[in-house]
């Protein structure tokens, strides 16, 4: 009985696999309109506010999906990227009136320098360890947002962050510019993620994460792959940072706890780790269900909590976290080139 | 001087000798086997070799070079690959997939071909993939590509490892054991493959307990134990080594 | 914004059965005037938001006692903002989409507020925030006012009762590390400064919240002389340096700001806090007979004595209220302009918005005396 | 003593077990032979309470033990060397052996056991101190080996004892297998190397693909012309 | 100054290591870092202070609180984890379900108890000896006795009994462990247990030291103590002790000499010092990772 199910399960997967494949295109061309007609269809700026919220949360797990799904390196700490790529950006924008676009490659360079400073001595740290130590940089970036006054403006934040804006033109939520905005960027790097897992950089990710000594044996620069991986991540974080600050027009230091760490994180083991679409509906569960669940008051996080307890009892590899049932997909040259070779073996053996 | 030199290599690991002054050549496209019993120290030479562990004394070259201080990943670009003991596959992933990772150091790509898949990136994976499927067709896993290594029977994950390591492009194959948990027919047909191999040119050095695979293989063996080398020589020397008989082969009859 | 009616189009359909059968005097298209109350409900600071709905709560139900206004029900709608900027501008939005709510009162904290504030102001909804004090949050905008002194009115107060008062000279400053407490004590040592005289600061030690040892920053007051201590932090700073600098110096002064006016100072310092001394603009023992009703019906409802913030809420409410009825519209340009002139004579005092929406107001001193709140003399 | 009857064992949708009956009785030595992946190891894990069984039944002198918890089954007088070793890294050796002796309340007993694995395994008293993981693989399965021995079983589970280990120790293990049976301890054994399995044995199953192709006198198994083209490696 | 900055910094690092003990019993079963650890602390002392209202008496009122926040570890264990350790999932599934938990505990005490600070009485107040310049009070030198006390018989648990050697057979492979008679699930939930009864004690000290009880007191104090049991290499009962220590006192002179702002980083700051030069922390024993 039981495993018939099991069975169904199975196929469910295949099946659904196999229906988005085959359907590819119709499915992109009516996701793609609707999301750009999605404005126009509902004005209310609150709502329009949370869909640039989980479309920022998706970016900032996505980059965290690369650290963690991928490498398997678990970082309690991102709130330090995202903040490094906030403040940058903000205090870029309200000092120097940089646009947003350059103080946005600016926090992401810092974040990135800031990657390599904690990938590299880290190095030799594994599981916990790792871990605690990122939870730590996270502390301490926050620390030193609240006490290094004269650039920060400490405590007192960042005030007045303005909208960015294109040709003159500002993005905001009420013109739904904002959330044009957050769609390219969300479109960018999600297709960043996927080109990059689909090559020798993604393989290598994944098997640091598996087998870290096997990966050594098949000459995988271990350094180099860890570092990348948090170059990439506090990257990715940073600019979803800068998107942030600016939506929100005002950081300061506790706008980046350990909360916010813990979120990310949630987000990707939620989803499901190592796949692209679960950051997506991770996203749209933990940052929809707080702002749905107003009227429940002082219980709003006592739900919560049993959200992320009982998801996890019940699908712990995340909601959509399957591994790929289709076959291994091969590009036309190869199953050429393989036909071709089969039939030269019938043609020698014929002869 | 040999392909593969090793001159008087020493490894401690606290009070513990596990290597000691351990010296043995290979020549290109040999089968060279080194047995000994149990706890002799043969993995922690593997692990020597490979630079899983620092040697404390001695010196490794290889084509003319030392490699004993080189990082293990660079040992493999050199050219020496291995298996492992215990198996380690990466068991998240596909069988294609893990002989694609071995085909990692000979991808010619950048990732800034992958990011905008220049036609240099396509071409490149294109030449892997197939690649890749050439090996496993070689070694009879074919039919399991799109398999995740997890679900492979043991047999077919120890010849999955060996795929991986010949994916590395490297010359010179360290197979840990590769017979362990087969019975005779398997361990029949892995000779054959191993045979295969040293006719496609390729070096391999084996550490196997099956007489009945090393005897019949190797061109020459070493024997350990205690981590100090014993005796040395082609099979039917070795099988009837006195020292090796009392400390390794016990009263099993050899037909080498 | 005509976008926003499609969201609520529902509840309006809802209610325009029920107003025909109910009373028809009103024009409006809702059956209750509804006010938001924007502040944390969660979190570390729930205490605070949980008191201003209180005290809202209990404005409007005097209100509606008495019919209403404008003939309407009033509701008082709570919002979370989890003393959270960024959870402040969401709300914000929110509250801006409702659509039907005429006035918010909120945020908590100053750095909250000032980021929900241009939203209101954007979006011409009034914000009377019962608690902020930074100087800039008036400054947003016409809609935005605050029913609490600017800090420095209050900072110099509590000089006056360290300097004049109590006679101290060598002012020793504990702050908590936020923008209020980081502004406060800046403004402190400007103010001291400028006094000019003898008395000087003679250490400043800032403190984080997240920690309930504060003997560090207690041992360097001490080493440094200070004869008072300025606290500038809420009960729950107040409270327990109160505890840990008695013990290491039994004679010290400390001096606390009125938000630190809480029954809790006492029940969480106990004989610690005996002779802590703070300027309030509410005082809840006063004999004045307004001010006695009020804290009863509090305390009844609720079952502690209201804080000040919490009344600065409820005479929030009452301005908010008094400003619509006046108008006799809920549309907020008009009840902005009768807001700005109103002159409200509440429990926290007389209540006059100067042109930033700021207001003024007279300080009593109070001190701790055998477990409960008196009156200095 | 062990009776098993139509026995099915899933992995997630993986029929692993499709129905095995087999019998082991007291005093024998009963060997199971099989290709890769015929599902012998998951027959001890189901005995073992480690796979689940989804039906079917095992008794273990005349108690109905299908399913129950793996922790019971040491006091019911099984004991096992499991595949793959299953030694704990960071204890030592001696320690490794002490929780052999887990359920073992008699001080005495456990020293006894102590002597007779080294005694057995003179490498391991060598090592007592060493951690069980950075032993080699052969020491390795003599640890597991002479773990299983500390609790005084009545019914001994191998799996693949001989894996890894050198020639001579090979034999040693055969004639371990052998003097433990005659001080009456009844064995389940698993073996790759068939030859020695069948030799030591009272009775044999064959397994393939989840079930029982065949059973029998080990001898009569030994000389079937497919088991000696498929397992034995003869011609 | 330095003197008594010091000994102040002792006194918190004792807290910090009374808490890290807890994180690092459950990692030392689960390898699982436990983040509801900080708020059963948190729960631990409002029980205190719970029954202390009931005017049982202080002692008897810490014993129930001890017994009640002993059984909420176990519940933790039995309602959240073992599910997941069935279905053999990943541990950081796990972890994430720990955060979901102390979630749920902290915002229920929010919620029944009001997120205020209230008063809990002191323990202990026998008032202060002068020792030169040095001020110690009674309660200082008790919290210390109690938790050098508490480590001592955790040590002697988990390194001379039985139960202690099964504890750490869990650990390193349960399969392997309930093979040897060992029932592993109820190893772990004694082992969530005594966590639970560490934070028990651990909250009405310090609760008792500082007379404050809150819903979040644990957060802050959870992840330095975290930090503490990681820096003494987590797993280790004395790396818990001395990481608490350690990381009591360089706040302490962190406070002094930088202020008092930059303390909160400072426990993160000497863990990844100290983790730099020993991956394993101070008293953490290497992963064995044999190829
Ligand atoms: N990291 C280590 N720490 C301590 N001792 C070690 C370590 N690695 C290996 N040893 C010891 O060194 C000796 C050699 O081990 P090695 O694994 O090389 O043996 P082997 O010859 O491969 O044996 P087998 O045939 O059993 O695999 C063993 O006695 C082992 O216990
Ligand atoms: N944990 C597991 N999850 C899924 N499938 C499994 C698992 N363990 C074993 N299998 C599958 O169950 C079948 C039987 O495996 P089992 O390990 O019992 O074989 P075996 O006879 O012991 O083989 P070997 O000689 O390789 O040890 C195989 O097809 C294997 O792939
Ligand atoms: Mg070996
Ligand atoms: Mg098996």
């Amino acid at each position: 009985m039981n495993d018939i199910k099991q069975k169904k399960n199975f196929n469910i997967i295949l099946y659904l696999e196999q229906f988005i494949d085959r359907f590819k295109l119709p499915l992109a061309v009516s996701s793609a309109v609707l999301l750009l007609i999605f404005p126009h269809l509902l004005t209310n700026q609150y709502i329009l506010t949370i869909v640039v919220k989980v479309g920022i949360y998706i970016i900032l797990a996505l980059g965290l999906n690369i650290l963690t799904g991928y490498v398997g390196l678990v970082s309690l700490g991102h709130a330090g990227f995202v903040a490094i790529g906030a403040y940058t950006a903000s205090l870029l924008a309200t000092r120097l009136g940089l646009g947003f676009f350059l103080s946005m490659l600016c926090g992401m360079i810092c974040a990135g320098i800031a990657g390599i400073l904690l990938g590299l001595p880290t190095l030799r740290l594994s599981g916990t360890y790792l871990s605690i130590v990122t939870l730590g940089f996270g502390e301490i970036i926050k620390t030193i947002a609240m006490n290094w006054d004269s650039v920060t403006n400490g405590t007192l934040g960042v005030k007045n962050i303005p909208s960015p804006s294109i040709f003159g033109l500002k993005l905001t939520i009420a013109n739904g510019g904002f959330y044009y905005l957050m769609l390219v960027m969300l479109l960018i790097v999600t297709l960043f993620c996927y080109v990059t897992y689909k090559s020798r950089t993604g393989r290598a990710f994944l098997a640091i994460k598996t087998d870290e000594m096997a990966g050594i044996m098949m000459g995988i620069n271990v350094t180099y792959y860890k570092v990348l991986a948090f170059v990439l991540s506090a990257c990715i974080c940073a600019s979803a940072g800068a998107l942030y600050a600016s939506l929100i027009g005002y950081i300061d230091p506790n706008t980046f706890t350990f909360d916010v760490s813990t979120m990310i994180l949630s987000i990707v083991i939620l989803g499901g780790m190592g796949t692209i679409r679960g950051m997506f509906i991770g996203s749209i569960i933990l940052i929809t269900f707080p702002e749905l669940s107003r009227s429940l008051m002082d219980y709003r996080f006592v739900v919560y909590g049993l959200i992320l307890v009982l998801m996890m009892r019940f699908r712990p590899q995340g909601l959509l976290g399957w591994k790929s049932q289709m076959p291994y997909k091969l590009s036309k040259s190869i199953t050429r080139k393989l036909e071709q070779a089969r039939s030269d073996k019938q043609e020698n053996l014929s002869q | 001087m040999a392909y593969l030199q090793v001159n008087e290599i020493t490894k401690r690991f606290g009070g513990i000798v596990a290597v000691d002054k351990v010296s043995f050549e290979v020549n290109k496209g040999e089968i060279v086997s080194i047995i000994g019993p149990n706890g002799a120290g043969k993995t922690t030479v593997f692990n020597m070799l490979t630079g899983v562990y620092t040697i404390d004394e001695g010196e490794i070259v290889f084509d003319g070079k030392p490699i004993h201080n080189q990082k293990p990943q660079d040992i493999v670009k050199v050219g020496i690959s291995r298996t492992f003991q215990n198996i380690r596959l990466f068991y998240d992933l596909r069988v294609v997939e893990n002989v694609l990772v071995g085909t990692h150091i000979n991808t010619n790509y950048n990732f800034f071909d992958s990011v905008f898949r220049t036609p240099r990136f396509r071409k490149e994976e294109d030449d892997k993939v197939y690649n890749a499927i050439r090996i496993l067709q070689s070694i009879g896993l074919d039919n399991r590509r799109d398999d995740y290594a997890q679900n492979l029977p043991y047999g077919d994950q120890r010849k999955l490892e060996i795929a991986r390591a010949i994916a590395t492009g490297a010359k010179v194959l360290l197979l840990d054991e590769p017979a362990a948990g087969m019975n005779p027919q398997e361990s029949a047909e892995l000779l054959q493959f191993i045979r295969s191999l040293k006719v496609q040119g390729y070096t391999v050095i084996m550490i196997e307990h099956d007489m009945s695979v090393v005897m019949n293989i190797s061109d020459r063996i070493y024997v350990i134990d205690h981590g100090k080398p014993i005796a040395k020589g082609i099979p039917s020397e070795i099988a009837n080594n006195e020292r090796v008989i009392e400390a390794y082969l016990g009263g099993v009859n050899i037909n080498a | 914004t005509n976008n926003s009616a499609t969201s609520s189009e529902s509840t309006s359909d809802s209610t325009s059965t029920t107003k025909e059968t109910e009373s028809t005097q009103s024009s409006e298209s809702t059956e209750t005037i509804k006010i938001a109350v924007a502040a944390p409900m969660t979190g570390d600071t729930a205490e605070y938001g949980i008191g201003f709905t209180n005290a809202a709560q209990l404005m409007a139900d005097e209100w509606n006692a008495n019919g209403g206004v404008l003939g309407q029900q009033i509701e008082i709608v709570p919002y979370d903002d989890k003393n959270s900027s960024e959870e402040a501008a969401t709300i914000a939005q929110k509250i801006v989409s409702e659509g039907d709510i005429v006035g918010v009162i909120g945020h908590f904290s100053s750095g909250v507020c000032l980021t929900a504030a241009p939203i209101y102001q954007q979006n011409q909804i009034i914000e009377i925030s019962p608690s902020a004090s930074h100087p800039d949050y008036s400054l947003v905008g016409d809609y935005i006012f605050r029913n609490n002194t600017v800090i420095k009115s209050e900072a110099a107060a509590s000089i006056d009762i360290a300097t004049q008062d109590l006679g101290k000279k060598n002012i020793g400053i504990i702050s908590i590390k936020t923008d209020w407490g980081t502004n406060t004590s800046q403004v402190i040592k400007d103010l001291v400064e400028q006094l000019g005289s003898d008395v000087k600061v003679v250490a400043h030690e800032e403190v984080v919240e997240g920690s309930d040892d504060y003997s560090p920053a207690i041992t360097k007051l001490n080493e440094a002389g200070a004869d008072v201590v300025i606290c500038a932090g809420m009960y729950n700073l107040v409270a327990p340096v109160a505890k840990q600098y008695k013990q290491i110096n039994p004679d010290i002064q400390i001096v606390g700001f009125s938000n630190a006016y809480s029954q809790q100072l006492i029940e969480l310092g106990g004989d610690s806090v005996e002779g802590v001394c703070f300027p309030v603009i509410f005082f809840s023992e006063s004999q004045d007979e307004k001010i006695k009703t009020y804290v009863d019906a509090f305390t009844k409802a609720y079952g502690t004595a209201p804080s000040a913030l919490s009344s600065q809420a409820y005479d929030s409410v009452g301005m908010l209220l008094t400003a619509i009825e006046q108008a006799g519209t809920t549309d907020s340009q008009q009840v902005r302009k009768f807001l700005a002139d109103l002159g409200y004579d509440g429990v926290t005092g007389y209540t006059k918005f100067d042109e930033n929406g700021d207001v003024q107001k007279d300080f009593i001193k109070v001190t701790i005396k055998d477990g409960t709140f008196v009156k200095m003399d | 003593m062990l009776k098993i009857e139509n026995l099915h064992t899933y992995y997630g949708n993986i029929h692993a077990l499709k129905g095995i009956d087999l019998e082991v009785k007291e005093g024998e030595i009963v060997s199971l032979i099989g290709s890769n992946g015929a599902g012998k190891s998951t027959l001890l894990s189901t005995i073992t309470g480690v796979a689940h069984a989804k039906s079917g039944s095992i008794t273990f002198k005349s108690n109905n033990i299908t399913n129950i918890p793996t922790y019971h089954i040491a006091n019911t007088g099984i004991s096992i060397s499991p595949e793959g070793r299953e030694v704990f890294p960071a204890l030592t050796v001696e320690e490794n052996l002490r929780l052999g002796a887990y359920i073992v309340k008699d001080k005495k007993k456990i020293e006894e056991g102590y002597e007779r694995v080294y005694k057995l395994f003179p490498r391991l008293q060598e090592r007592y101190k060493q951690t069980a993981g950075t032993l080699s693989g052969g020491e390795q399965q003599m640890l597991a080996i002479g773990r299983a021995l500390m609790s005084n079983p009545q019914l001994l589970l191998l799996d693949e004892p001989s894996l890894g280990l050198a020639p001579n120790i090979v034999l040693l293990i055969f004639d371990l297998i052998r003097s433990i049976n005659e001080q009456g301890i009844t064995i389940l054994l698993i073996e790759q190397n068939a030859n020695m399995a069948l030799s030591v044995s009272n009775r044999a199953y064959v397994l393939e693909n989840g079930t029982v192709s065949m059973s029998g006198d080990a001898k009569q198994i030994a000389n079937d012309p497919r088991v000696k083209k498929a397992y034995l490696g003869q011609a | 100054m330095i003197g008594q900055q010091i000994f102040n910094g002792l006194t918190l690092g004792m807290a910090y290591a009374l808490i890290a003990v807890g994180y690092s019993l459950v990692f030392g079963i689960l390898r699982l870092v436990n983040f509801s650890h900080g708020s059963v602390y948190a729960f631990g002392a409002h029980a205190a202070l719970l029954f202390v209202g009931m005017k049982l008496g202080i002692f008897p009122a810490i014993l129930m609180s001890l017994i009640f926040t002993g059984v909420l570890g176990i519940l933790i264990d039995k309602t959240a984890l073992e599910p997941l350790r069935k279905k053999k999932s990943m541990p950081i599934a796990s972890l994430i379900t720990t955060i979901g938990i102390s979630n749920i505990i902290q915002n229920m005490l929010t919620a029944t108890f009001g997120s205020q600070k209230k008063a809990f009485p002191a323990l202990f107040d026998f008032g202060v000896i002068s020792v030169g310049k040095l001020q110690i009070s009674w309660t200082q030198i008790c919290m210390c006795i109690i938790s050098l006390m508490l480590m001592l018989v955790l040590v002697l648990l988990v390194h001379k009994t039985k139960i202690g050697l099964a504890m750490r057979a869990c650990e390193q492979n349960p399969k392997a462990a309930s093979m040897m008679g060992i029932n592993v699930n109820f190893i772990i939930s004694f082992t969530f247990f005594l966590g639970g009864v560490s934070a028990a004690i651990a909250g009405a000290l310090i609760s008792g030291y500082y007379q404050i009880v809150y819903p979040n007191m644990g957060y802050m104090a959870g992840l330095k103590a975290f930090a503490a049991a990681v820096l003494g290499g987590i797993g280790s009962l004395p790396g818990a002790l001395i990481g608490g220590l350690l990381v009591g006192v360089s706040e302490s002179m962190a406070a002094t000499f930088l202020g008092s702002t930059y303390r909160d980083c400072m426990a993160f700051i000497i863990l990844i010092i100290v983790l730099i030069v020993r991956p394993n922390g101070l008293f953490g024993k290497k992963g064995i990772t044999k190829v």
